[in-house]
């Protein structure tokens, strides 16, 4: 079975991000994405809010341009005010056009 | 009034409060699973919802009008009073003064059903259309303080999500709508699920307590960091609101217990609509400052101290 | 008529059905977590169990037996019906009709639930083995339709393990165990537990109507991809099984408000243990059509305008 | 005697869990969502802490005094008799013998529930404070069991943290918490929250036992590791120490109802707290060998035959 | 301390494949697995059952003809008509011997 | 953007562990931590309480040596004993000194 080298981004963010994350990455290119409720520590101690849980991660395959894409985004309009962290490993999937 | 303060404090609802901060205290491993916590929050709110509405379907307009009339005009006042107050006493940034202020200037609705349950043991009688009170307390004030931070400074967050974020939102509609189902089916339909969100609601109330204790206390870390004079101003602000409240809600034509119920609800800070907007719209604020004011601070005070003190003035007013 | 339709559309269970829809429609943050939705499915299921084991305890079998058999027909007869009508009129392929078929044969436990509670407040009595005739409603028509599609085609899902889907299945477990509980320990036994079974049962179901409300908009954007006979087939053939229903039922001696209770569970389309079966076992069918014909379609149009037709019906039928 | 047996057997409590087993045993995709597990569990636990705490407000303390000394003694004895018949009997090497000791010298509050439960269906009228009990017993055991480890054996755990784990876990928290909350605001604060914590209680039992029914099912593979000793000692050693604690509770001035169930208290082996404090404790311990002991064998033992025993053995006595 | 390099597998799919992938990943010779709860939207928006809830995610470290084996497994049978993706990284393990 | 490869390093453990193992990260070094509860199987079959739920996740991102440290450590200290596994891969970040 062949199998194709491309990039999983991952973003662990705080909870009020989550749908703008999501509207952000389908425009960025990205074609589906598998979301995890999480919770966790890092630099900035506090959440949001109570109510609203703590944090979601987000894992998205994609190509590495794509990969890029994103990553600056997130770094550019997410790091300075909310807690979010963005990291990319390459993974070999089958069917790799599903993903670009 | 030591006896009514007794009261208060030896209610269940108070004690699991406390049971809460103590088992967090103490490092126990007890913690309500987050599904559990929604499951009750979306249970509360509904509720509170319902049996409004089913009370505003018997009653007649020309009562409410007044209450709301001031209910609206204290929406927007105090958080133009705990924007000034931040920044000329407390001189602090405006992003940061802002954000506090949509807080102080929105209602809890926690603190709400708290006064509700507490009038209730006192044997006072309180106007049923109060919730509907309570959703209209807790737009305005986020909107006023979001308009506050966005006419003064440059921001990162978006009005309009901000603005969605809050109208909604899962309390607003679950209180709106509850407050709708309860008015179109009335105190007929009400009676069906009576023995679910009537009977059973002290109870849930007690549990959900206990969890706002654990998360409270959680916050009483933060405390170092907010500063001395946040701590004042998360003392000293609900009871001048308060007192406020309960005098322009007697001036309105509420009953004892229904102008007390209003000075908890003023008196009290948001901490579920406004931080969730505030993170949107004013991301630069820092969530430190206004969560532990409103949940660490306000929030406790109101529910050991203010409520009965709310109580007092109000029936004090009456002469 | 009018007033009965209005009374079911105005009952608080309704509403909050109506409150899911527009929550979602205005993109509103409210949602019920997993568990909560899993929870409150776990709870009804067992609570109509319960209480219609403790009735059928002291029901002579004699007054079963007709219309146990008359939902047994009714099993075998729907999901052919739908099969052919999906096929001659509907053009729709061997795999995608059986699947649809599965789903109109079978049951949906809320629309159940709705026509009864909808008949409690009507004043109708209604037999108490009820919940055993959707325990029996809710397999046949699976078995029959897989049949159909496994005799017609080739295949890729496997049988057994479709079939052990349904048979071990939670709703199946669920109210076949609570039946036997209820029958086993009584209207005694029943009376232990009846404060949290019985009396929250009309609140409980509320809360989920809620949750389903939310569910079946989110369906609504798939409302095209089903295409207009879809949404034909979602209206028409629930009143044609519904009116065969409540006929037969009348035929074995079943009250009025047992056979439109009877009338609204045959009309009904199961989205539990259907699509869980169909998905194992038919997996090349598409879960757009029949999840949205079933949720989006004949599960709204039951819930607000069917079940007071088919009381109608029923009445009418009494003369 | 049979009776008593019957009803028991056939209580929709008891039955719940035969169909918790059963489900499992028929390989169903039923499961509780752990937050409905730990919601259920949080709620019981508080539920009996707050009515024992409200009961106890009003006993005079000298009617506590005598059972509260014999179940501190018996919270110290049984450990010691468990881990010398594991020892000399069943040839258990020292770590693992302490740590099935810690299991059945402690308690298991579901077993205690039940038996409650039971009793008040017979008619029994069962002193209030009993709750208070269970705590006491809870955490003796655990301790002397652990000390018994440590004094003989090389460990890897931290004895520190295992006694954490216990006096700061939850089910400690949450009963003695409910019990100071029920004693501080008295039978009329109880009142306010009964409809919740009272009404409901049997019904959430119910429930709560489907799933430990769940849960013991699949304890059940286990049970070949665990060996012919373990099953009969799961099912010899709760008869010799619920005999014991009927007698000495008899002899503390307990009525049959009380003797009775602390019969069923100290035959019951722990299965929450003392696990988590065992395993951080003493991790070179098997937990096949005390999870299935005390979850897969004396646990259903004690709820479907144990129970009624304790309470024929408890009139007996009486004469 | 000693480590070796082995396969991460991971699959995410819809819950209602869970049981039966569970069964063939032990068949296939892995020899553990992690289970998630996740959500998600890819290629396919419709899931089977609301009841059901949403995806699974499992996770098992194998060796590289495990993985193999159990991409090639998963691409055969569930494509077509199930959602489901998969995807492999290398990861470093102590106690090699655990996972094959 | 600049990125660096740092490690990735995850330890999936009986949840009795969890407040242990986050303890013990920060003493050696890591500077956040994301958490997931999970489920699973592997060589002990058994977990310590029913009520305890099942696994966590741990997931940390640290640099080599860190990582290298956790690993031995929770070898070292946890193998023997309880049911957990650990680890690592290679992630590339942005804002790499946030992790270090
Ligand atoms: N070093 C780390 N390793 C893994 N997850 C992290 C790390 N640092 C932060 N996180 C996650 O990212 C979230 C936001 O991070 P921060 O902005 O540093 O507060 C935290 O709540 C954690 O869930
Ligand atoms: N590009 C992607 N990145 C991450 N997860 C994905 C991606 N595509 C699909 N998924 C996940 O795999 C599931 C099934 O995918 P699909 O078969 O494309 O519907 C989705 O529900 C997602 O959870
Ligand atoms: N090969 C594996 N792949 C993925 N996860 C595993 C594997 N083996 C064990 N695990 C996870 O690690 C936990 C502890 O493993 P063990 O100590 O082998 O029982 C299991 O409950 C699984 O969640
Ligand atoms: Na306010
Ligand atoms: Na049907
Ligand atoms: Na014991």
């Amino acid at each position: 079975m062949p199998t194709v080298t491309l990039k999983l981004v991952t973003i662990v963010a705080e909870r009020v991000l989550q749908e703008r994350l999501l509207r952000t990455l389908k425009e960025l290119g990205a074609r589906g994405y598998t979301l995890t409720d999480v919770s966790g520590e890092g630099s900035r101690g506090v959440r949001a809010s109570e109510w609203e849980g703590h944090n979601v991660k987000i894992e998205t395959i994609v190509s590495p341009e794509v990969a890029e894409r994103i990553i600056e985004h997130v770094a550019e309009h997410y790091f300075q005010h909310y807690a979010v962290i963005v990291y990319a490993q390459p993974v070999e999937v089958v069917r790799g056009d599903k993903y670009v | 009034m030591l006896d009514v303060l007794l009261t208060n404090l030896l209610s269940p609802i108070v004690l699991a409060f406390v049971l809460g901060i103590v088992a967090q205290l103490i490092r126990s491993d007890l913690s309500f699973p987050e599904p559990l916590y929604q499951a009750l929050s979306i249970y509360l709110l509904l509720a509170i919802g319902l049996k409004g509405g089913a009370e505003l379907s018997h009653t007649p307009w020309s009562a409410v009008v007044g209450p709301a009339l001031v209910t609206l005009l204290l929406g927007v006042v105090t958080p133009i009073t705990s924007y000034v107050v931040l920044r000329k006493l407390g001189r602090m940034d405006r992003v940061n003064a802002a954000a506090i202020a949509a807080h102080y200037g929105s209602v809890s609705a926690v603190t709400f059903i708290a006064a509700q349950a507490f009038g209730q043991v006192q044997g006072h009688s309180i106007e049923g259309f109060m919730p509907a009170l309570v959703a209209m307390l807790e737009v305005p004030a986020i909107v006023v303080a979001l308009m506050i931070a966005f006419m003064r400074s440059n921001h990162h967050g978006s009005w309009r999500e901000g603005l969605h974020e809050v109208l909604a939102g899962r309390s607003i509609v679950l209180l709106v709508g509850g407050l709708i189902i309860g008015y179109l089916s009335g105190m007929e339909g009400l009676q069906q699920v009576a023995p679910f969100f009537v009977s059973g609601f002290k109870g849930a109330l007690t549990l959900f307590l206990l969890e706002m204790g654990l998360v409270a206390a959680r916050r009483l870390r933060d405390l170092k960091k907010a500063g001395a004079f946040l701590v004042g101003f998360g003392i000293v602000m609900p009871l001048l609101h308060g007192s406020l409240a309960v005098v322009l809600g007697s001036w309105a034509g509420l009953s004892v217990g229904g102008r007390a119920v209003l000075g908890a609800m003023v008196a009290s800070a948001s901490y579920i609509a406004a931080p969730a907007a505030v993170r949107i719209s004013l991301p630069e604020a820092n969530p430190s400052y206004y969560l532990t004011a409103s949940l660490g601070i306000t929030f406790p005070f109101n529910l050991t101290l203010g409520i009965p003190l709310y109580f007092a003035l109000a029936q004090w007013i009456e002469g």
